[in-house]
C-alpha cells in the first residue's frame, strides 16, 4: 500500500461504491472528463461511462433537487458541489426535501443522497472559495452531516455515507485534500456513522475539533505534551447526528474542554457541544469551556486568511487557559 | 397536436359543449364517462375538504374547483407506471391515480400517513414550496432513463411557479439531457392575488420552453380531452427518447387560493363570472348529454355516488386517531440514533 | 391608544418608515392588493402606491438579489417572504452578498435591506408552514438577526431594523401576530439594535428565550413564582449580534439558565447562549445550562405540532430541574 | 440591428478585419482606436496577471484571452452613470469604466481594496457566484427606474450562468416590470470544462429571453463594433422605458478557464487552433491597418504603453502591504459590536 492523499481516498471510496453497486450515480460540475476540480473523481468518467459520472449544467439547485428525485427513485445519486460557498442554493431542497422525504411519507419514499462539497479556507482560494459552512446544515433535522480530516477516515466515512438510507452532507477539508496522507487500504469497509474518533487519549483537556483544524489541534497536542500537559483529542468527523457520549466521556475524566473550528464561532458548531457539555458534564468542570474558532467576520481574502484560520498558538493559549484552573 | 407556444389554446369541445374538431381516439364514450365521473367526484371531494375546514375538522384547504380537467386529463394520460409529482392542487389527478380520499383527508387534516398512500407507491407526496418539485421531476426522469425504463414523471404546477428558478433549472437541465419528463402547468391565471400578466413578461407560459429548447403544447385546460391529448402525446415522446414537454393548460381558478384567503380583496366578482361558462364539468356534461346520451338519471346517480364516496371517507378520516406523539421520532432518520432516542424518552 | 395586535404594529412600523423616508420599498408576495397573508402590508398599497408596495413574482432567490441591488444604490428595500419555510433560496443572496458586501467593498457599497418573515408553528398551518430556522443565519457574519415577541419590541425594532445601515433578517412569531397585543404608540422610536430585554428580574433562574416561545416563559415565570423560585426572564430578541452582557450579568446573579426555543434543540442559537455561558459565566454556575427546545424531528403536521412545541410543563421541569442544585 | 433571438450572430467586421456591412455612426477612428488600445491593455494586463500568479505573487486568475472585445464593447457602450455588475472575466471592462490596474491585481492578489475602486464607486464588484449578480441588475435597475433616472444596469455573465435560476428570475422580473436592465451572455463556448451544448439545448443563448419576454440580440462577440452597438441599443431601449434586453455575444476562450485550469484535458488543440483567426484583436487591426492608417509604429508604441502602463501597476501593487490583521473586523457592520471588539483585541 502506498501513501494516499485525501482526495485521493473520496476518489477510491467512490470507485469502490461505483464498481459495487451500479445504482450509484455521480453527477456535478466538471466531474467527468475534467475530473472535478481538485480531481476527486479524475479517471471516473473513463471507468465508469458517462451516463454514471454526469457533467451537470451550473445549477446547484437543481443538482440537489435531481439528487432527490434519483434517490427517492432507489437510486444512490452522489453531487458534487464544486466549493462549499456554491452550496448555499442546495439548502432549500436539503431542507424542505432531502431531510423530510422519509418523515413525510412515513418511510413510503427515502433520499439516500450525498452531497460532497470541499469546505474551509487556507488554499489562498478566491473569494467565495474558503468558507466553512457547516453549521448552516447542523440544524436541520433528518440531515447527517459529515466531515472527515484523515484520508482513511474520508473513505471509511464516504464509503458509509453512500452506502446509508439516509441524505448525507459530507465536507472535505480542502487545505487537506493533498496535504493529509496516509496508507489507505481499499477494504470496502465503512466506518461507523455514529462514533467520534478520539485521536489522542489523555487526562488533562479534552480537545475537540474536525475538518482541517484536526491538524493543528493534532500539533498542539503534541505541545501541549511538551508542556506537560496531557490532551485527549476528538476528531468528530460526524456532526449530526452526534455521538455526544465520547465527548461526555472524555470530559467527565478531564475536566476541561477546548473546542477548535474554523467556522465563525457565533452560532457555530462548537457553541452545540459546549452546550452539551454545560448541561450533561457541568459538573465535572474544572475550567470555563473554551472555543478556538474563527471570527464573526466575513472570511477575509487570502491576503489575510491566515490570521482568520485557528491556529496552533491560539489553541495553546486556550489549553493554558483552561489549565490554569485547578 | 403539439404546437410549439402557439398563442391559442388547443382545444377539442368548446365551452358550449360542442366538438370543435374531430376527437383523438381514445375519447369514446367509457373514457369520457370515466373523466367525467373523476372530474365530478373531485368537485365533490373539494366541496367537502372546503366544508371540513370551514368547521374546524380540517386544516388550510387548497380547492381545485374550475381545475378538475387539468388533474384528471394528466392523470389519466399516464400509465400506472409513470410518477406523478403534485403540487398542492391536485386531488383530481391523485385520487385518479388511487390516492384514497381519506389519505387526502389525513394529508390536509395534518397527519403524514396522508402521503404515505397505499395506491401510487411511486408518486410523489404533494408539495407545498412552489415549483421545487420540478427538479425531482427531472431527477426521477433520469432514474428512469438510466434504467432504460419506459417511464416517464409528470410535474404539475401552477403558472406562479414559472417564475421560479427551479422550474427553469429543471427544465434546462431535462432538456440537455433529454429526459422522460412532462411539466404541466396548470395555468389558473392567478397566483393568491397576483395574475398571470404579472408574473411574467412572456406571450405565453409554452413559450418558455424555448429557454430550454424542448418542446412545448398550449391546451385549453378546460377541456379534459384536450389535456388528456397533449400529455398522453408529451408521455409518448418522453419514453420514445424524444425529450420532455412543457404542457400550458389554460384554466381558471374559480374559488379562493385556499380556504384562509379571501380573493375579493383582489379580483371582481365579474371577472369571476365571466369564467364560470367555461368551467369543465359542466362542459363535458353538456357534451356527453348531447352526443353521449349521458341522462338526468345518470348524472343523479352518479353525484349520489360521489357524495356516499366522500361522505363515507370523511367518516373514515374523522374516526382515525392521530399518531403517537412519539411517532414523530421514528421516521427521522432509518433508524433512531442514540440522541433522539433519548429525546423520545423526555416526551413520555 | 388602543391595543394592537403584533401584526399591526409591524404595520405600523412599515407605514412610519415609508412616510419619513422614500428610499423605503417593499417586496414580496401578495404583499400589494392582498395585504400580506397576514396583512401586514394591509392598506400599505393604497397609501404609498404600487411602485413602493411591490408584489414580486414567486422567486424568493430574486426578492433577496432585489433587495441587494437596491440597497447598494441608496434604497431600503423591506422585503417580505411569504413564512420562513420559503426562505431558504434567500440564504445563498445573504451569505454571499448582503452580508459581505460592505466588508468586500471596504464599505464602498453598503446593504441595508431587511428580510421579514413569519416564522414558528402552533398556528395549525400546512406543510413546511411553521419551521423555526433563525439558526442557518446566525452563522453568517455580517448578519443582523432579529426576533421580537410583542407588539412594541416589534415595532420598535422594525423601525430600527429598517433604519439602520446593515442587511437584517426579521423573524415575525406567527402564533403572537394576532395574539399578542399591546398598547404600541406610534412614537416613530426605535429600539436599540443591542440589547436583550429582560421581561422579568428575578434572583434563582435566568429563563432566557425569543419569539413565540417567549409567552411560555412568561406563564413559567408565574408558575415558578408560585413554588417559591424567582426566575428572571430575557427576551433576547436580537440574536445577532448577541448582547451577552445582559445574559451574563443575571447568569452571575442566579448561577442557573434556562433557554428555551421553537427550533430544534441540536445546533439550534439556543447552543450558542449555553455555549456563551459555559465559557463566560461558568464560574458562577450552580446547576447545569438546560435547554428546553423543539426536538430533533421534522417539525409535525398539525395533528401533532402541540407536543413538539416547547411548553410550559416542560419549561417548569427544566426550571425544578436546575432548582434542584444548590 | 436589434434580432430577436436570430441565429446568425450580427457583425460589422469579420474575422479577415474586412468590413461586412457599413459601419455604425459611433464607429470612427477614435473610437476604434480608443476600442483597440482597450483590448490591447485588457490582453496585456491579463498576460502579466498570468505572469504573476506563475511566479506566486498573485492568487487564482481567470484570464480574458480572446474575450476583450465582449468587455471593451460592452463598456465602451455604457455612460458613466450606468452600473456595470461585472463577472470575473471582465477586467476589460472593468479597465475601460476606470477601475484601476492595481485594483485589479490587488483583488486576485487576495485584497478586499481591490474591490474598494476609486473610479466607477456604483459598479458592483466582481461576482464570483455565477449568476448571483443577476438579480443585482434587476434590483439597481429597479432603483434607477423608481427614482425616474436615465440610467441602466447592465450585469456580464458567462453562457454557464444561463443555467442558472438566478439569471432566470431576474431576466423574469426585469421583463415584467420593464426594468431599465441589459443582461449580456459572454458566450465563450465553455463554462469550465463542460461546453455550452451540454449546458442547455436551446437554439442560441439568445432566445432564451423569450421565457421572460424580453427583447434579445446575438452577435458576434470578436467584432468589439458589434458588441458595442448591441449593448448602445439595448442600454438606449432601457433608458427610454422600452424594457430590458438580453445580449448573446458569441465568442471563444482562447485560454484556461483560469490559472488553476488545465483546458487540454477537456478540449483539444485543434479547437482552439481552429478559434484563433475569429480573435478580436487581430481583426481590430488589421481593419485600423487597412481602413484607417494603423501603421506598425502605432502599434508598437501602443504596445510599449500598455506595457509600461500594466508595469507600472504591478510594481506599485508589489509595494503594497497587506491591510492590517485587524481590519477585517472594520467593515462587518456599520459600526463595530461589543463582541467583535473582543474578538479584535483577541487577535493582537
Ligand atoms: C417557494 C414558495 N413561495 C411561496 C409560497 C406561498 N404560496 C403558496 S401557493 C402560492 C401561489 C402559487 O401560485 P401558482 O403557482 O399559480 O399555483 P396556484 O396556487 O394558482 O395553483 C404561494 C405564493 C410557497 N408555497 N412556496
Ligand atoms: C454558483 C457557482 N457554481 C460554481 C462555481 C464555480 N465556477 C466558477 S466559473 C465556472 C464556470 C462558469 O462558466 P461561464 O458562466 O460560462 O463563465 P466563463 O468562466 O466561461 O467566463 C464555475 C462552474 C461558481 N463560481 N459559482
Ligand atoms: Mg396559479
Ligand atoms: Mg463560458
Amino acid at each position: 500500500m502506498a501513501d494516499r492523499m485525501l482526495v485521493e481516498a473520496v476518489r477510491m471510496a467512490l470507485a469502490r461504491v461505483m464498481s459495487e453497486d451500479e445504482t450509484v450515480i455521480l453527477l456535478g460540475e466538471d466531474i467527468g472528463r475534467n475530473g472535478g476540480v481538485f480531481r476527486a473523481t479524475n479517471g471516473l468518467l473513463e471507468r465508469f461511462g458517462e451516463q454514471r459520472v454526469r457533467d451537470t449544467p451550473i445549477a446547484e439547485a437543481a443538482i440537489a433537487g435531481l439528487a432527490v428525485g434519483l434517490a427517492a427513485q432507489g437510486m444512490r445519486p452522489v453531487a458534487e458541489i464544486q466549493f462549499s460557498g456554491f452550496i448555499y442554493p442546495c439548502i432549500d431542497q436539503l431542507t424542505n426535501h432531502a431531510s423530510r422525504l422519509r418523515t413525510r411519507t412515513r418511510g413510503r419514499l427515502t433520499c439516500p443522497l450525498v452531497i460532497r462539497s470541499p469546505s474551509g479556507g487556507g488554499i489562498h482560494a478566491p473569494e467565495h472559495h474558503s468558507e466553512s459552512m457547516e453549521a448552516l446544515l447542523t440544524n436541520v433535522p433528518g440531515l447527517r452531516v459529515v466531515f472527515p480530516s484523515s484520508p482513511k477516515r474520508a473513505y471509511g466515512l464516504l464509503l458509509s455515507a453512500i452506502r446509508g438510507p439516509d441524505p448525507v452532507v459530507f465536507f472535505e477539508p480542502t487545505r487537506l485534500y493533498r496535504s493529509a496522507k496516509e496508507d489507505v487500504d481499499d477494504s470496502g469497509e465503512g466506518l461507523p456513522l455514529n462514533c467520534c474518533f478520539t485521536l489522542r487519549e489523555g487526562t488533562d483537556v479534552t480537545l475537540v475539533t474536525w475538518g482541517a483544524t484536526v491538524i493543528e489541534a493534532l500539533a498542539a497536542g503534541d505541545h501541549a505534551a511538551d508542556e506537560g500537559v496531557s490532551v485527549e483529542l476528538i476528531d468528530v468527523a460526524i456532526l449530526k447526528p452526534l455521538d455526544f457520549e465520547t465527548i461526555r466521556a472524555s470530559v467527565s475524566k478531564t475536566g476541561r474542554a477546548v473546542i477548535v473550528h474554523e467556522a465563525p464561532i457565533s452560532g457555530g458548531f462548537g457553541a452545540e457541544i459546549a452546550a452539551r457539555i454545560a448541561d450533561e458534564a457541568l459538573l465535572s468542570l474544572l475550567a470555563p469551556v473554551k472555543r478556538v474558532a474563527g471570527y464573526d467576520v466575513v472570511m477575509p481574502l487570502p491576503r489575510l486568511e491566515q490570521f482568520y484560520l485557528p491556529d496552533e498558538p491560539r489553541i495553546m493559549a486556550a489549553i493554558r487557559d483552561v489549565m490554569s484552573y485547578t | 397536436m403539439i404546437s410549439q407556444g402557439a398563442s391559442t389554446p388547443l382545444r377539442f369541445i368548446a365551452p358550449d359543449g360542442q366538438a370543435e374538431r374531430e376527437l383523438p381516439v381514445f375519447a369514446d364514450r367509457a373514457a369520457l364517462i370515466s373523466f367525467y365521473r373523476a372530474m365530478l367526484l373531485t368537485r365533490i371531494f373539494d366541496e367537502k375538504a372546503v366544508a371540513l375546514q370551514r368547521t374546524g375538522r380540517l386544516g388550510t384547504f387548497a380547492s381545485s374547483l374550475g381545475q378538475e380537467a387539468v388533474s384528471v386529463g394528466l392523470a389519466s394520460a399516464m400509465r400506472k407506471e409513470d410518477v406523478l409529482l403534485p403540487s398542492f392542487r391536485e386531488q383530481g389527478a391523485m385520487l385518479w391515480r388511487g390516492v384514497s380520499p381519506v389519505e387526502l383527508f389525513l394529508y390536509w387534516g395534518g397527519d403524514e400517513r396522508g402521503s404515505d398512500f397505499a395506491g401510487p407507491r411511486g408518486d410523489f407526496p404533494i408539495c407545498i414550496p412552489v415549483a421545487s418539485h420540478a427538479p425531482h421531476a427531472a431527477g426521477v426522469a433520469l432514474a428512469m432513463k438510466l434504467r432504460g425504463e419506459k417511464r416517464a414523471a409528470v410535474a404539475v404546477m401552477g403558472d406562479g411557479a414559472t417564475s421560479k428558478g427551479d422550474f427553469y433549472e429543471a427544465i434546462n437541465i431535462s432538456g440537455v439531457w433529454r429526459l422522460p419528463a412532462v411539466f404541466v402547468i396548470s395555468n389558473n391565471q392567478w397566483a393568491i392575488s397576483v395574475p398571470v400578466g404579472r408574473q411574467t413578461a412572456a406571450a405565453t407560459l409554452a413559450v418558455k420552453a424555448m429557454a430550454a429548447g424542448i418542446r412545448s403544447a398550449r391546451v385549453d385546460g378546460n377541456d379534459v380531452i384536450a389535456v388528456h391529448n397533449a400529455v398522453g402525446e408529451a408521455i409518448d415522446r418522453a419514453i420514445s427518447d424524444q425529450g420532455p414537454t412543457l404542457v400550458e393548460c389554460v384554466t381558471y381558478r374559480l374559488g379562493d387560493h385556499t380556504t384562509v384567503d379571501d380573493s375579493s380583496r383582489y379580483r371582481s366578482d365579474q371577472e369571476v363570472s365571466e369564467n364560470w361558462p367555461s368551467e369543465p364539468v359542466a362542459r363535458l356534461r353538456q357534451y356527453l348529454t348531447a352526443h353521449e346520451g349521458w341522462t338526468k338519471s345518470d348524472e343523479e346517480n352518479l353525484i349520489a355516488e360521489c357524495h356516499n364516496l366522500v361522505g363515507e371517507a370523511a367518516d373514515r378520516y374523522a374516526a382515525i386517531d392521530p399518531l403517537e406523539p412519539k411517532d414523530m421520532f421514528e421516521m427521522t432518520f432509518a433508524s433512531l440514533p442514540r440522541d433522539l432516542e433519548e429525546q423520545r424518552n423526555q416526551l413520555s
